[in-house]
């Protein structure tokens, strides 16, 4: 009886200089944002959409931008205190909370047909005989609890009706391209590989016999999650309020406008080719930013309830991680833009 | 400046004196061993200022043992004494003891400060005959150059108490007497205290006032030097003298050939002298 | 230069003299100002450890130090003894040291083999010595694809992960020994017609001794860091593994209990080099003596 | 011992008498074997690293070497030139270099600082000995989470971090050298009456120089390898995050000229305290003369 | 056997000689320089086998450089030359060069092997007065005694070319009549080729065959010693030799008192000697 989850009593302190008033969790969203308010962001994809499509100037708050972002980085700096808004996938908020942060989801992002635009699939090594999940068995699949590749391969055994003993778990972090590789060398029989990698994975070792399968399971949710301390703050809660805004116009920009984001993020900005980057935006498919959450909290509390059982983590509720106050934000703003 | 070596305890306050009129070095039953072997005990030793005193002793019979508790730099010594130490003492160290690191004039100049140093370090090495070579290293220079830097680096600073460890040793006959010139005129000019240790046994009488023979940890024999300078080492009293200090060295005749204990015959080796 | 003023009295010891040496106390009154750092001062070398412990659990009685950070020392002991009761941290470091000292072993092995091989002979030195440096120059984060395709993910790679650590800083310390070593004593061996291996067991590893032990103090630490790469990939056990699997679950008082755990693991070993050290090299009189 | 053969002829030279001693050229047939390495040999030290180029374009020329994990040395080549032309590897280059110097003339600074502070004073070295030991056996990535938390994730905690790494070869060397110092000198350096900085600018500095040259082969090395594990955090530039962008992407051809970049710098930045450590120190005469 | 210093070239093969019948030693035209100093300068130098001479020379003269090379060490000396190395040779260092990490009877061992050697090597320890001295560390002898060191060290190997940098200049005159017995007798059991460099005349006059004094960077005097042994140092032709050597080096009328150039006049420096 070791975890650390059951200290969830303790009140997140150092969130960024709170107010001397605390804004209550169900009060009204403040809309205005007061002067001299700033917002620590690691949020660089949208960073870099909101500069293409020349929004960037607009926001009505002072933006530190951090080039920070996933679980473990994202937590890290949650703690010191040095970021007030990061992006993530759908298990770093469930992991902060274990930690013992107190955090909210504020904004969440989809993907149409989100079965066929998956951002994993399961790579194959060479040689290795997989063509559907029920090949799983006794297979050597590579596994990083903790992050979101772990969590994957632990629904897709469940989808498969394999048990963890069913399979050889290699525990291997899915950093860089550890996981590519360990396919490549054979270490591995099995490894969820994710976006360029698939591409790079496929042409590279295809020829001799790697391959990728889907794993038939949504994994498209993507987050921008805080602290709740930050979130108590009115000032920071109002600017937060102005980003989602942001944040939402920017991802239709980006799915409107393809060549532009290709050119301007995954050429220039991070030194892919032209042609990676069209693959990219042609796999992740269009955004679905809903205005209902109840969807996407019921399948969180099922990554919950599945990730409790196999971690040994205290059970947690999923909507206590969505403030639903946000729900509406994002959509309002695309509607009003949109047309 | 009055001031101990090693674990020396001092007189009682009443039988201090003034800095001035007091000797240079007043040590008293200094006690040294290392493990078992005990180099110095009970050793007695007074020097006045201005007096040179030549220390003879066989190899290995606490010479240098002495001296690095006279500078202070033995922790480990014992006894009751007061060294009246004047602000610039010198110790000319058995082995040349430059910095490698240091370029010969700087050796000769370390620790002195302010204007004019180097001029006087320049000087001083022209004096021991190392004109020139300022701004070598010390490892390039000759065994007998090494320890003219050394003599020069403890000459440069008139040091008013001069504790000098074999400080001709390497020293070819000439250079030794333009050495022995140098510090006669220092001598002359400053009258330091001035322990010296020799073991040549002419160099001794040539130089000291008075002469010693350390001998199982004491001062055994002490010699007073009376002939006035220059000394001529074909005077009478000067070969009796010789005689005697050889006789209390274990060399009966004078002269190379010993008529001591034959050699062949085992007999009381030196290091049994300081059991 | 030396202080002008006069001796201040101490007390009179009429006949100290036949004390034997060891059991007077009497604190010198010394004339040259010490200029070394004197002698050691028993268990001096635990005050900074235990300021530090001090700092630490003032830090976390008052609040200063978030636990969630930093847990306080007292979390930190009850957090161990669950550890050891349950007994995950005595297997961790059991499978963690094994690693550790099989690479080490080796490590030193090859390491100093490399060093007299490229020290005594400049072909040597040629083809070992760039090499070595690349290696060092290089991230290990981004060797270790290239270890993982040469000898898996399995216990060999951990170990010659490790060994690779370890044979750096053993390599260049002792290199370097041996490199300067005064020509002196080079020419004393040729004289005396030492031959190449009785040169190099009594001239070159002696002399090379004080930095072969100083590699050794970064080898014995690099050790164990090497553990928190190597227990990444494909481990279920050791003390490099439960610290990662505490990071992503951000158990934060498991990785303080790692973390001091490696604290004192780098404290004890370099502390048994240090002793080494200090017996090895009894023959040197230094500025510390 | 020696051998017995009687020597082989060599020419015989009637009069080389007069030549100037440099420009005679007939190898010397010696009677002492020679036990040293002998003198350097010219470019000798690019013999290792172009024996490994050459390993690699072999390897990669008969496909030895799968391109998918290691580029071939003209892929790189080539890769190179284009990230330069596009100005990538200038860019982030610049950047890191910024980072690695100010961490390094800092590192440096405090590093000799507390060695001094440690190494002259038992009182120093009880407070800070102890300390930077542990620092030293502290994972860095598990150390980077308090320095987040006391730096933030900016430019500070980078330069932080690199310094960290960097003063502790520094602190530990330059300790090291100084407390082996022989206590002769120290003995001369009180008897001419030396005040402590006089000590410690013409006896201590000089004396502890080779063991802190040693100390910052390790370190110039030790900041370039830093980069890679800060420029992870909140970086948009440098060779780190360069390399870490090409690792996530799979860009095999970049994350080799990482490499090479990281070989080259590590050699060039060891080549250049190296020839510091012989311009610094030619009053040794040692086993490599 | 037939071996070069430094970058020596060999005479012809038809002057070559078999190993036993020629010299011990027969250098040539020996130049070494340092920067633009030349210390030899076309020095010539035979010894015969079972030879013992005596080397003379002012501090600086080049006398340790010229062992440097006949020892090949010096890899930087040019000449023509033959040195006939036997199979053991000996050098004393000027300094006394021990290892300072093997205790006493290891340094005196060093480089020797199989059954009996430590047993040869107390012995020789004991010889030159330094029994149960054995596990000590060389830093924990006096000067003289480590000179001794040195000195058993090269003696046990019973050489057949020694090659001597002062090795008596640390000691009293006791021990250093003791110690030129010792050599003395091995000498007269192996019969080595001797080149023993002192600063003592007298020294020089009484042990060697032969006694040279290196000026300006050759050997500028040679002279025979054919006085039977033992050598008195009061007979008047042993005087005469001295004060003959004497003069060589500088110093007109024998003894300590120069007579030579005055001392407080700026004369020919000792450093002047080689250009
Ligand atoms: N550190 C030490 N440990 C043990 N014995 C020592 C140590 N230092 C000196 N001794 C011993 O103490 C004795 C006296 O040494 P000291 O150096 O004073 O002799 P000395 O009279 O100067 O001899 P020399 O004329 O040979 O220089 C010697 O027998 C020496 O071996
Ligand atoms: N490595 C060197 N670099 C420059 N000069 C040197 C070097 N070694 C020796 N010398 C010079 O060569 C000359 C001869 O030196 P050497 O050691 O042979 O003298 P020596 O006759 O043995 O003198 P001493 O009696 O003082 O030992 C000296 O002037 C010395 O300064
Ligand atoms: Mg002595
Ligand atoms: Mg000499």
């Amino acid at each position: 009886g070791l975890s650390k989850a059951d200290s969830n009593g303790t009140d997140g302190t150092n969130g960024s200089g709170a107010g001397d008033r605390k804004l209550a969790l169900d009060a009204q969203l403040p809309i205005t944002v007061p002067k001299g308010t700033t917002l620590t962001i690691g949020d660089p994809a949208t960073q870099k959409a909101l500069e293409l499509s020349g929004q960037i100037d607009k926001l009505p708050f002072k933006v530190k931008w951090a080039n920070i972002s996933g679980g473990p980085q994202t937590t890290e700096a949650f703690r010191a205190g040095a970021l007030d808004i990061g992006s993530v996938a759908d298990i770093p908020p469930i992991h902060a909370t274990w930690t013992g942060l107190h955090v909210r989801i504020v904004a969440a992002k989809f993907r149409v047909d989100p079965i066929h635009h998956p951002i994993y699939q399961l790579g194959i090594a060479p040689g290795v005989k997989v063509r559907s999940l029920a090949d799983l068995r006794g297979k050597k699949i590579a596994y990083s609890p903790g992050q979101a590749q772990g969590a994957l391969v632990l629904r897709v055994l469940q989808k498969a009706g394999l048990k963890k003993s069913d399979v050889t778990l290699v525990e291997l972090p899915s950093t860089g391209d550890v996981y590519p590789n360990a396919l490549a060398g054979k270490q591995v029989d099995v490894a969820p590989i994710g976006g360029v990698a698939i591409k790079r994975y496929l042409s590279k070792y295809g020829k001799d016999g790697g391959t990728t399968i889907p794993h038939g399971l949504r994994d498209d949710p993507g987050h921008l999650y805080t602290q709740v301390a930050t979130l108590e703050d009115p000032a920071k809660a109002a600017a937060i309020r102005a980003y989602v805004q942001y944040w939402a116009r920017a991802q239709i920009w980006m799915d409107k406008h393809p060549q532009q984001w290709i050119d301007g993020y995954y050429v220039k900005d991070q030194g892919l080719s032209e042609e990676d980057g069209r693959w990219l935006v042609k796999t992740s498919g269009h955004p679905d930013i809903p205005a209902d959450w109840k969807p996407a909290i019921a399948r969180q509390q099922q990554t919950i309830d599945l990730l409790a059982r196999e971690t040994d983590k205290p059970k947690l509720t999923a909507a206590d991680l969505f403030d639903q106050r946000f729900a509406p934000v994002a959509t309002d703003a695309i509607k009003n833009e949109a047309p | 400046m009055a001031t101990y070596a090693g674990r020396l305890t001092e007189p009682a306050a009443a039988e201090r004196q003034p800095a001035n009129a007091g000797p240079a070095v007043d040590v008293r039953s200094l006690v040294r061993s290392f493990d078992e072997r005990t180099v110095l005990d009970h050793l007695d030793l007074a020097i006045e200022p201005g007096e040179f005193v030549a220390l003879l002793g066989r190899s290995g019979s606490g010479k240098s043992t002495l001296l690095r508790a006279l500078a202070g730099l033995d922790h480990d010594v014992e006894g009751t004494g007061l060294v009246e130490v004047p602000r610039n003492v010198s110790v000319v160290f058995q082995d040349s003891r430059l910095l490698p690191w240091q370029r010969v004039l700087d050796n000769v100049t370390l620790g002195l400060s302010g204007p004019g140093t180097a001029g006087k370090g320049r000087e001083s090495l022209a004096e021991v005959g190392l004109a020139g070579r300022e701004q070598a290293w010390p490892n390039q220079l000759s065994g007998g150059e090494q320890q003219r830097v050394a003599l020069a680096r403890s000459l440069v600073r008139e040091p008013e108490l001069l504790l000098a460890d074999e400080p001709f040793g390497s020293l070819d006959a000439l250079t030794r007497i333009r050495m022995h010139g140098l510090l006669r005129r220092l001598c002359e000019r400053h009258r330091p205290a001035v322990l010296l240790v020799t073991h040549d046994v002419d160099e001794a009488i040539a130089l000291a006032d008075r002469v010693l023979v350390l001998t199982d940890g004491r001062v055994d024999t002490e010699v007073e030097v009376t002939i006035d300078p220059p000394r001529d080492p074909s005077d009478p009293r000067f070969a009796e003298l010789r005689s005697r200090l050889l006789a209390h060295l274990g060399i009966v005749n004078g002269g190379l050939q010993a008529a001591g204990p034959d050699s062949d015959v085992p007999s009381r080796r030196p290091e049994e002298v300081s059991r | 230069m030396t202080t002008t003023t006069t001796a201040t009295a101490t007390a009179t010891t009429a006949s100290p003299v036949r004390v034997p040496p060891r059991t007077v106390t009497t604190a010198p009154v010394r004339r040259a100002r010490r200029l070394g750092p004197g002698r050691p001062v028993r268990f001096g070398s635990a005050v900074g450890p235990l300021l530090l412990l001090g700092l630490w659990s003032a830090g976390s009685a008052t609040g200063l130090i978030d636990p969630r950070i930093l847990s306080a020392p007292w979390t930190v002991v009850t957090t161990t003894i669950d550890l050891v009761n349950d007994g995950r941290l005595p297997a961790n470091l059991a499978v963690s040291a094994q690693r550790a000292f099989l690479g080490l072993a080796i490590g030193i092995g090859v390491g100093t083999l490399l060093a007299l091989a490229s020290g005594l002979n400049r072909l040597g030195e040629a083809l070992i010595d760039g090499p070595i440096q690349i290696k060092r120059a290089i991230p290990s984060l981004a060797l270790l694809p290239l270890l993982i395709l040469w000898f898996g993910i399995g216990e060999t790679m951990k170990v010659v992960t490790i060994t690779l650590g370890v044979l750096v800083p053993v390599y260049i310390h002792t290199h370097n020994g041996l490199r300067t070593i005064d020509s002196r004593y080079v020419e004393l061996a040729q004289t005396v017609g030492l031959g190449r291996w009785a040169f190099v067991r009594k001239v070159v590893l002696p002399g090379a001794l004080p930095g072969f032990l100083l590699g050794l103090r970064f080898a014995v630490v690099g050790a164990w860091l090497a553990l928190v790469v190597v227990e990444q990939i494909n481990a279920t056990s050791g003390i490099g593994y439960m610290m990662e699997l505490a990071r992503t679950y951000g158990q934060t008082d498991i990785i303080v209990v790692g973390l001091v755990v490696y604290g004192i693991l780098g404290l004890a070993s370099d502390g048994a080099v240090r002793l080494v050290q200090r017996k090895a090299l009894t023959w040197r009189r230094t500025l510390a003596d």
